[in-house]
């Protein structure tokens, strides 16, 4: 399946983009993306590895499985306030 | 009440907010941008969201504050774009009848707005460097149930 | 600083006095005449005070608040006279280059300002009576050593 | 000795003006000067029976003696904030 990985801050920044479209199997994992994505971002994985994903604006484990059509997010540690 | 803004912050407007003659305490938090941190010198800072997402995360705060304590008015305001030193970032205004609910859910809504809503910032400093500010891998946040 | 005053509280002013680029977080707690306290209806409040002592109190309180907090600046003041439902009768304000300092030096600052400070409130209730309030006799001043 | 009282809020009100002149005995104590204003303001007793001293703008124990010449004040239980 096609998915679309909006980007933010330090990763937009890294990948010179506001969103990556990648290629998973059907069924993907929130943990395959973080790994498939270390792959597109290399230099990228430490700030990957402890980011978190959103999948349609909620925060979401590793097992969790991206539905067909989501909306995905790499959140990497936010600092606002 | 919630706002995402690039206009600066008017603290005043926040407050006004909030006053209801059902309130005896009003307790407002701003976040403004510091000079030093450690001994680096900032210039300005940028911030920068996933607006949607903030907004919710915003709106659920604001939800979940209300539901632990018996609050009068709530209004947070958290500024985008480019901010200079000692201009506010965010705003966070509480009014309660009595004033224990009005200063424990401002800090608590700041505690949780630096944890959970997906806002970031750059730092520009004087050496002409900058740098995106992420949490240290500590950050607790391990799925939605958090 | 510290003020009593016979006019309208400004809260963007008082803000104004502790903003700083050496801070990263301001606390305002405003305390505000509210419309009912149980079931009796408060028309309007009026402050006195022991002017002399009122100041001395509160100049001891931001001093002993500046020695165990890392303040950047701190700000007080309390309104005197006649007042209306809504209006602000105390206005404190506390700068810190962190937030945690600055929402508990507030909060002890209020909390300190309703026991020592010998300023008194009298209600005027809708019925058309008023009462001076005066705390419970659990008030536990006894002594300068408290 | 002579003290001068300053008088406020409701005790104030109750005593129709804002100071009290008394004639105590030399070394009188706050507790004395508490026990003689009892008997100058009746129906206060209960007011006067809780409310603080000050001297010289300092609370004031009910042992402590009253210097002459001292700013002497009755300072009923405090409402401000």
């Amino acid at each position: 399946m096609n998915v679309q990985v909006r980007l933010f801050a330090a990763a937009r920044q890294a990948a010179g983009r506001d969103r990556l479209e990648l290629e998973l199997p059907d069924g993907a994992t929130i943990g395959q993306l973080r790994r498939r994505l270390g792959e597109e971002l290399p230099g990228f994985s430490g700030l990957i590895a402890r980011a978190m994903f959103a999948v349609d604006m909620q925060y979401a484990l590793d097992a969790q499985q991206i539905p067909v059509g989501a909306e995905v997010a790499l959140i990497p540690p936010v600092s606002g306030g | 009440m919630i706002r995402l803004t690039h206009d600066p912050i008017d603290p005043a407007t926040v407050i006004q907010a909030v006053c209801a003659s059902a309130a005896g305490a009003v307790v407002l938090f701003l976040g403004t941008v510091r000079e030093k941190t450690g001994r680096r010198i900032t210039s300005s800072l940028e911030y920068e969201c996933y607006a949607e997402m903030a907004e919710k995360k915003l709106a659920e705060l604001e939800a979940e504050g209300r539901a632990r304590w018996p609050l009068v008015e709530c209004m947070i305001v958290h500024r985008l774009g480019h901010l200079e030193v000692g201009q506010t970032s965010v705003a966070i205004a509480v009014s309660s009848a009595h004033r224990r609910p009005a200063f424990e859910c401002g800090q608590w809504l700041i505690d949780r707005i630096k944890e959970v809503v997906p806002i970031w910032k750059k730092e520009n400093y004087a050496d002409g460097t900058s740098d995106w500010v992420h949490a240290d891998p500590g950050n607790p946040i391990r799925g939605e149930e958090m």
